[in-house]
């Protein structure tokens, strides 16, 4: 694999596809790859910081909200504030959103059931480096496993996010088109995965890292971390997507 | 010691109180000899845990020695929290199961968390990390206005046992679902757990070195659970209710952070030996650990973490509150195990002390509250060997029913998939993470599940099977039929049995129908074990399952391990998911018949779920014809032939081709050399396998030579199953068939 | 329920039992701790129903409430309830 | 927090923002109708915390369950909270 990034992935108490990760960027992907412990108040030289999916702190309260008071994610904040990289999975996503670094907030899937099912989604948008080895239409398929995954917004706020073009992956049929039956927990216009306004940030309910080797019949997630460790983005990242 | 043991407000013991404990006149006469004098209130209570059912296998010890229990393969059989067995490359598998039926019909979700919480917890104390669960259950009537509670139990059940195992972060990848009107009134819940480290890794529940300190960790000690060790071990009546607050409440995020310091803790060097708190909690850790290093233990009850600062003794040691875990190290190092849990957010701390005497000693503000041999206690518990004979009607039920034809074979088959029992369970897997640690190739949904081992080139194959209704008919029979259906499941994808577990659900021992009912089950399935070379290396046995006199179909659960050697023997990388599966999914592939098929409808699905009849002798088992065919399977498989296999089971053929077209949405159109009935029989020891046409005459020509009759019975394609059979032909869109299969379960739990 | 039946407003407070363990409770006392919050002894976490309802009487209204608890909305092997009435 | 903090208790009710959807509330008046109430107009789930805390002055103890509220208990995007004493 080409020089890529030092990539950092967030441990919480209760994160755990820390290893599932890990094992994508430092063994398939063969990127410098280290776990950070949620007390620790630097990234230690990453580049590409990764919050993890699971369940931190046993998600007793709402999913992601204590994680996102831990002391690591002042680090993350800044990191993020600066056009770092940073890519939430699943809980991660509920963390950055609890954390108020991507807009929205999750609730209990429509039917208030945990789902652990195979997905498709629709690519938004290719301009991201998180998505460089997707086009923009491309259907993917994924497998999700959570309880609050049901995203929601104002109208208004969710307005501008599709305006800015912050809406980067959808809940669609295996052929790309909206449908009620495909948007499994209930998710408002069917969104499954929003970005920061510079791109840098990105959060997604689906699981990449589950499904990146053909050996588990499914290679579609595999583009999405390989592009999270392409080597520059970075400042040329803020430009390019304008924000 | 002294009756100064007892402390203020505690019942004087007597008989009468030993009795209420469950314990006979002859245990506590025994128990008082030991003791050389009247016991504690706090004895009394540890005793009556130690010889209950759970915890001392006393009807079932004599039974369950007929188990094999040794292999090449075994680290360690039968005694430790769990089997270990060695699977290659440096690497072994720990797994177990165990029943918590009695907690979950009372508090369905929190029931059924806690016993994929205690059974989590049974494989990391062997130091290996679970990696995979597989859930067995079997529910009751949930139809109409009286299937109202037993729906409400499937709900909670399957909630419970997705929390848990979602939280803590392992994938639940199999399990079987049943439904029959003797679990009404109990209601059967085992869960099964996987772990795997590497072989020099492997820890066991030893108690050493005298002046060595035990400690204490994870969550408080609270009044929770009290007795449900002996509440597992009595039968249900109107007095259930009343034992309600002994529910416990799991809190997996406690165990996902007690799994991890805990493996973190045995990789430091400095623990000897670990056990968690389960059945009867402190009092069977501390005894079991004590007496497998033939030690003694010294404990300060004042020094135990509790929830609220009243509890007793008494209730301390016999509190069932999860997450929690004993770990003896080395003297002076215990700083080493405190400051790894502190890091996770656990508090540990030293409670007691390892002996040389062989005695239990229990101080609690300053006085001794128990002083008891460990040895005798535990290993001196009572074996039973309870009379048994056959039940009354046996004759009766194993009259034969010859089943009528059906006019319709069609409707039938929508009839069947239209059932619970036969219909899709997507709607409880679903509810299951069956990805997470992304080692999955085939989940829930097929034969066998299929997991890579990472960094390895090979792979774990589960499976977890009985009938209960050919246990019924036939116990033995049912027996070995549970062991051949697992290993042909195992077959099917191409992995060689190593190890198998089992949860022994039957009624209560003491009726000597049901007693004749346990034997013969354990004869028939160690009958079937030594024959395909399958140690039993773990266990459960869960007794007393009925109500109000009326027990529940005998149900040997048993859930099997098998190792796929070199993966990649099986297929190319990006296809094993597809062709590990059992569906069709290559149009033009070849669909063959594996095994003889003869008319079997004793306790057939056919005759059950669609007449009401429970009646005949259950399918023979022919253990001979059953390796052969599981040998060409795996032959098959390894030669990289097939791109598909199912085996056939409820349901029969039909069935069977029915569910292979549905789960890709691919059809087949072929004949069958039989009448209408046989469509349905459920003669065992056949499979269904596809091939490419240019692979065709190699299994044909393995097959022969193995002594399998095999026939070539269609192709695969289309979007309709079209087959031909004596007298007609079963011709239907995939598409409807699958309508009604994946509609059956979420319709009936409403 | 009769045609002149009446509005009611019942809240309900579903908390874990006393001697039953909170592991949310738990969770939210260290979730504080770690923010900064020192001065927080116990947290209960429980669950609130805001029910409104028609019914003839007070009575009426109060002994639909008692059975929606029992029955659904409060688990009695684990759970306490409370009801308050906003509008009686 | 001084030396002669004073007990308080507060109680804090959050539930879903009346333009949020409440799923939970529309699945237990589906249930309660399943199961035979017909006099139910409307149910909102919510949750409910028993905060016990310590605070020099009942001004303090108030800010500070404030504080908790917007940091952790309740989301500003889809939860209101409210809070009432229970020892003040
Ligand atoms: N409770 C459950 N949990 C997980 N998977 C289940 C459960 N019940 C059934 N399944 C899955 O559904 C499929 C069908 O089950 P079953 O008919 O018992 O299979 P088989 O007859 O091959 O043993 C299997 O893949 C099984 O793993
Ligand atoms: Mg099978």
């Amino acid at each position: 694999m080409d020089p890529g990034v030092k990539c950092g992935i967030v441990v919480f108490p209760g994160s755990n596809c820390d290893h599932d990760v890990y094992h994508v960027l430092g063994h398939v992907l063969e990127q410098e790859t280290l776990f950070l412990w949620h007390q620790k108040t630097s990234l230690e030289g990453c580049e590409l910081i990764v919050l993890p999916g699971g369940f931190s702190y046993g998600d007793y309260l709402r999913a992601g909200s204590m994680a996102a008071h831990s002391p690591i994610m002042a680090a993350v904040r800044r990191h993020a504030e600066a056009g770092g990289r940073v890519l939430g999975i699943c809980n991660g996503f509920q963390m950055l959103l609890e954390a108020g670094l991507l807009p929205g907030a999750m609730r209990r899937n429509r039917d208030l059931r945990f789902l652990s099912v195979d997905v498709h989604l629709r690519v938004e948008r290719d301009d991201l480096v998180y998505c460089s080895g997707y086009r923009r239409g491309e259907v993917l398929r994924m497998p999700i496993a959570h309880a609050e995954g049901n995203y929601v917004d104002t109208d208004e706020a969710l307005d501008d996010l599709e305006r800015s073009g912050q809406v980067v992956f959808r809940y669609v049929d295996s052929e790309g088109n909206l449908a009620s039956g495909a948007n499994l927990n209930g998710s408002k216009r069917s969104i499954a995965g929003v970005c920061s306004a510079e791109g840098n940030v990105l959060g997604l309910m689906p699981h990449p890292e589950r499904c990146a080797e053909d050996l588990l019949g499914n290679g579609d997630g595999l583009a999405l971390l390989a592009g999270a460790v392409q080597a520059g983005g970075g400042a040329e990242l803020t430009a390019a997507v304008g924000g | 010691m002294t009756a100064s043991g007892s402390l203020a407000g505690e019942p004087a013991v007597d008989a009468g109180l030993a009795s209420e404990h469950g314990l006979t006149t002859e245990e506590y006469g025994g128990l008082r000899d030991l003791l050389g004098r009247v016991p504690t209130y706090t004895e009394l209570g540890i005793a009556s845990a130690l010889y209950s059912e759970h915890c001392s296998y006393k009807s079932s010890k004599i039974h369950l020695r007929r188990f094999p229990t040794r292999s090449r393969r075994v680290v360690h059989g039968p005694g430790e929290n769990a089997g270990v067995v060695d699977i290659g490359h440096g690497w072994v598998a720990a797994f177990k199961m165990e029943s918590h039926n009695h907690p979950s019909f009372i508090e369905p979700y929190q029931g059924a968390a806690t016993g994929v919480g205690g059974i989590l917890r049974d494989v990391f104390t062997m130091g290996a990390r679970p990696i995979a669960c597989l859930d067995s259950l079997r529910f009751g009537d949930i139809d109409g206005e009286r299937g109202a509670r037993m729906r409400h139990l499937v709900d909670g059940v399957v909630r419970g046992i997705g929390d848990y195992g979602n939280c803590v972060g392992i994938p639940t990848v199999g399990g079987e679902t049943g439904f029959h009107s003797s679990y009404n009134g109990n209601i059967l819940v085992n869960a099964f757990a996987l772990g795997v480290c590497r072989r020099e890794r492997i820890f066991t529940a030893v108690a050493s070195g005298a002046g060595n300190p035990i400690l204490y960790a994870g969550s408080r000690t609270g009044r929770d659970g009290i007795h449900g060790a002996t509440m597992a071990s009595e039968a249900f009546d109107s007095e259930s209710e009343a034992k309600r607050p002994t529910v416990q409440v799991g809190d997996p995020f406690t165990e996902k952070v007690l799994l991890e310091a805990s493996l973190e803790a045995m990789r430091s060097g400095v623990v000897l030996g670990v056990q968690d708190m389960g059945a009867a909690g402190l009092t069977s850790s501390c005894f079991e650990m004590a007496a497998r290093g033939g030690a003694g233990v010294e404990i300060d009850l004042d020094l135990v973490p509790l929830r609220e600062a009243s509890l007793t003794p008494y209730e301390i040691m016999l509190s069932e509150s999860q997450e929690r875990m004993v770990f003896v190290t080395q003297r002076g190092q215990e700083g080493t195990v405190v400051s790894i849990l502190s890091r996770w957010g656990l508090q540990a701390r030293t409670i007691g002390r390892v002996t040389d005497d062989g005695r239990a000693r229990l101080t609690f503000r300053g006085r001794t509250v128990a002083d008891m041999p460990v040895e005798p206690l535990v290993d001196g518990a009572p074996v039973y060997d309870r009379p048994a004979r056959p039940p009354a009607d046996l004759a009766r039920r194993q009259e034969d029913v010859r089943p009528e034809a059906p006019d319709d074979p069609l409707g039938a088959l929508k009839g069947l998939l239209g059932t619970p029992e036969l219909g899709d369970k997507e709607w409880i897997f679903r509810q299951y993470d069956s990805t997470v640690r992304s080692n999955t190739i085939v989940g829930p949904g097929s034969d066998a599940a299929v997991l890579r081992l990472k960094g390895t080139p090979s792979a774990l194959a589960l499976t977890s099977d009985v009938n209960p209704s050919y246990c019924w008919l036939d116990p033995r029979l049912g027996g070995r039929q549970a062991v051949a259906e697992a290993v042909r499941n195992l077959a099917t994808v191409g992995a060689e049995p190593v190890g198998m577990t089992n949860c022994l659900n039957f009624g209560s021992p003491e009726n000597p129908e049901i007693a004749w009912q346990l034997r013969e089950c354990i004869s028939g399935m160690a009958d079937a074990c030594r024959a395909f070379d399958v140690p039993v290396i773990s266990g459960n046995v869960s007794l007393y399952n009925e109500t109000e006199g009326e027990a529940v179909r005998p149900t040997p659960t048993v859930a099997m391990v098998g190792v796929i050697d070199e993966l990649m023997e099986l297929g190319v990388e990006g296809e094993l998911n597809r062709l590990l599966g059992c569906g069709f999914w290559r149009a033009g592939d070849r669909v063959l018949l594996l095994g003889r098929s003869g008319d079997e409808f004793g306790g057939s699905a056919y005759q059950r779920l669609l007449y009401g009849v429970e009646a005949g002798r259950p399918p023979s088992v022919d253990l001979g014809a059953e390796a052969a065919l599981c040998a060409l399977l795996r032959r098959a498989r390894r030669s990289g032939w097939l791109s598909g296999c199912h085996d056939l089971a409820e349901g029969g053929l039909i069935v069977a081709l029915a569910e292979c077209a549905m789960a890709w949405g691919l059809g087949m159109r072929g004949s069958f050399d039989g009448g209408p009935l046989s469509l349905f029989s459920e003669g065992q020891g056949r499979a269904i396998v596809t091939a490419s046409p240019a692979r065709v005459d190699d299994v044909l020509s393995s097959a022969e030579a193995a002594g399998v009759a095999a026939s070539d019975i269609g192709e695969v394609g289309g979007d309709r199953i079209l087959l031909g059979f004596d007298g007609g032909v079963v011709d239907s869109p995939v598409d409807e068939l699958r309508a009604v299969w994946t509609e059956a379960l979420p319709r009936a739990v409403g | 329920m009769t045609p002149d039946a009446k509005p009611f407003v019942a809240r309900v407070l579903v908390y874990p039992r006393a001697e039953v363990l909170d592991p949310q409770g738990r969770a939210i006392e260290g979730a504080l701790e770690r923010i900064g919050f020192d001065g927080v002894q116990r947290i209960r976490a429980g669950k609130s129903f805001e029910v409104a309802l028609r019914a003839a009487s007070s009575t009426e209204a109060s002994e639909a409430v008692d059975r929606m608890c029992r029955q659904l909305l409060a688990n009695p092997i684990v759970e306490d309830y409370s009801v308050e009435w906003i509008r009686a």
